[in-house]
């Protein structure tokens, strides 16, 4: 399944946010089951926090894994993965290195049923610029992704803006390689218009953002969305975020495929999550009208 | 489940070698929402009732396997995962007292996909715990 | 893992046979330290947004089955295990509207080893929780 | 194996000790886990709050139980089951379906490994007297205990005196009816110098409770003991209960057989339970030496 081919906005949500939850008070079943109660299907997992023994998970784990899938009716959408580039002290992780340990971790994406990895690059600069080398990591990878049927994305998050150097060099390069294994994955805080403060911050780092409208023309290229959110209130408007907007414009262009709620708020306070993602759904169904 | 506590109340013990007390284990978990490979933590300072253990005497158990302290960085492919404990076990003669012990320790870990400013910023926090030794 | 809380925040939705919503559900654990047989369970009240729910209306799933809550006490055979929830299934013409929804329950239960004029001592307190229905 | 043919006094934990925890933030796994990591083996389960599917387990979970009793090496001592003698309102059981539901208990029990059952009689006073037909009940099941080897023990607990009527009638059925299969599980709440208040709870109820003295006489009855605990304190002196006084006793007249920790102090904080545990077993090795 390609989202991109799914029809229409679809909702889901990514196991990052329950990581105040996940090992404490809830398990990986306990997450479908809530995701399953959110009438929704799309799921996000983050590969070295949610398959044990990872990389080399054991067959019957992941048969396990096929089972729970098929029990809640869930769709695997995205495999979070990183490249630590600096993964060993004093020295960047070479091309080939990289490109081994992506290769990894396609296999094991496509072995869960995956179809767009979060491909988390390494970065040298305060403005998230990733390694020198990304171009030609990317390529050694794609053939591989285009064997197993997978999308690799950068995530877009801020500070970085939609309007920006950075994202106009990935879109440069799907447009030279013509390649549909690399897109982008748009984190929709970098449309927060109000700072989020952490607890214990004593102020606001004033952040810059993006305007709604900078997401028009990356659309084509987005293969899936992070649907960052911090706060939903009583009334189930987003604090920091205009949900609104940012989905009428997606109908509106006729975008295909998933919302994978991203819960950013606070966590340490058990079943806060999973009431934020409620109320994160409400808000998404009123807009999208399922 | 884990403790919420990054210090684990499961496995604080003695260990012993042919019923004599050579030193004891406590175990942690990892307050973040990801595992790391072993060549991403930077371990700190570990202390027992405000005594500091040299770093030659503490090895790190990940996956049944213990590395001594200072070779960490070394093991790129070795995984701990998010939901298991990695165990600091420490040589100590005669292992620790029954009772009560107040242990302190913190670590950090790279994240690469922060600016290399912030690389290690997570897990500052030092953690303390008082357990028994049963 | 349950929620701490009695009414559980997972199984609160709404019901539909043939794409109209016919009543809603809300999931509540047994808090209590083991589980109980259907007959020693005495369902108290139950209100959603103030509006309480007619006895007839309701139902209680148990093990997959319903039984009407008149009902329960005949049941000695099917057990409520510590582990699962029971779920609250009510009869509501075009179910609950989206959005945020207080509920109110109580209920109790016999307990034979306490002297018969604390039979139902237990669970006396009414549970209350404000949940979403999406 | 019969605990009172193992020698001397051995440590274990009930695990209804657990109950704030349990199915929150502890699955079963996690509390044998912390029992091993006690030193100590002995184990009590409550059957319907343990066993899924009680009182008919599946053979899947029966064959999972006894791995798991492996791997932590544990010794399933006793097994705790009620007769709910209101299990329907208005009547009370009758003597056939008591002993019906103890036999299918006796042969669950001893299917899991258990030698001991606490065996909670319904009652039927403010005193605690048991049914009228108690004697009836156990001799209709005593052949079914013979036969899968246990022990049926009621439990005497506070605000039962170890010198009272109750116990007599225990005593004397033991000894009229020489059984092996039936005897006493002592709590050691009869013993609770001072009343614990129940949070919540505005003034202490005032309790009567047993010199630890008395418990000398009915040793030779005694199969197994709830070592209750409210709270143990930073020097390891249990604040409610004499423990030494208990324990010197019970060493001093060489009885034999678990202690199974019964935490009934604080329960909703999460690692309390497990925190004073190791407390009250570092207060019980001192006594008894391991
Ligand atoms: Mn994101
Ligand atoms: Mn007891």
């Amino acid at each position: 399944m390609d989202p991109k081919k799914t029809r229409g906005i679809r909702r889901g949500v990514s196991l990052y946010s329950y990581s105040g939850e996940y090992g404490v008070t809830m398990a990986l079943e306990d997450m479908f089951k809530d995701i399953r109660d959110l009438g929704c299907d799309g799921l996000e997992i983050l590969a070295n926090a949610h398959v044990p023994g990872y990389p080399k998970p054991t067959g019957a784990w992941v048969a396990e894994w096929h089972r729970l899938i098929r029990k809640y009716g869930l769709r695997p959408v995205e495999y979070g993965h990183w490249i630590d580039s600096r993964r060993y002290p004093g020295r960047e992780l070479t091309t080939e290195e990289s490109v081994a340990g992506l290769i990894v971790d396609i296999k094991l994406a496509a072995k869960l049923g995956f179809t767009v990895m979060r491909t988390k690059m390494g970065v040298i600069s305060d403005d998230l610029d990733p390694v020198a080398n990304w171009r030609e990591i990317i390529k050694g990878a794609l053939p591989t992704a285009k064997r197993y049927g997978v999308v690799m994305c950068p995530e877009i998050h801020n500070p970085t803006l939609l309007d920006s150097r950075m994202v106009r060099e990935y879109v440069d390069f799907i447009r030279e390689t013509k390649t549909k294994h690399f897109a982008l994955n748009i984190d929709f805080g970098v449309m927060m218009h109000r700072t989020w403060r952490f607890p214990g911050m004593s102020h606001d780092v004033v952040m810059k953002y993006s305007p709604v409208s900078d997401l028009k023309p990356l659309l084509p290229y987005v293969a899936v969305c992070h649907a960052k959110f911090y706060e939903v209130d009583d009334d189930f408007n987003e604090t920091y975020i205009d949900y609104p907007a940012i989905l009428e414009l997606m109908k509106k262009e006729r975008w295909s495929g998933y919302l994978l709620s991203e819960y950013e708020g606070l966590k340490d306070q058990p079943g806060r999550a999973s009431d934020q993602l409620r109320r994160q759904h409400v808000l998404m169904k009123r807009v999208l009208g399922r | 489940m884990l403790d919420r506590e990054v210090i684990q109340s499961r496995g604080f013990r003695n260990v012993a070698v042919n019923g004599q007390a050579v030193g004891f284990e406590v175990a942690v978990r990892l307050p973040y929402y990801r595992g790391i490979w072993l060549s991403q933590l930077r371990p700190g300072h570990l202390s027992v009732d405000g005594e500091e253990i040299r770093e030659a005497d503490i090895s790190w158990i990940v996956n049944g396997t213990a590395y001594p302290q200072k070779d960490v960085t070394k093991h790129g492919d070795v995984h701990w995962f998010l939901l298991d404990t990695a165990v600091l076990s420490v040589k100590k003669k005669g292992g620790l007292a029954q009772g009560l012990h107040d242990v302190a320790l913190d670590f950090t870990w790279s994240a690469s996909y922060m600016p290399p400013s912030m690389d290690t910023g997570f897990g500052t926090r030092p953690q303390k715990r008082r357990l028994a030794i049963v």
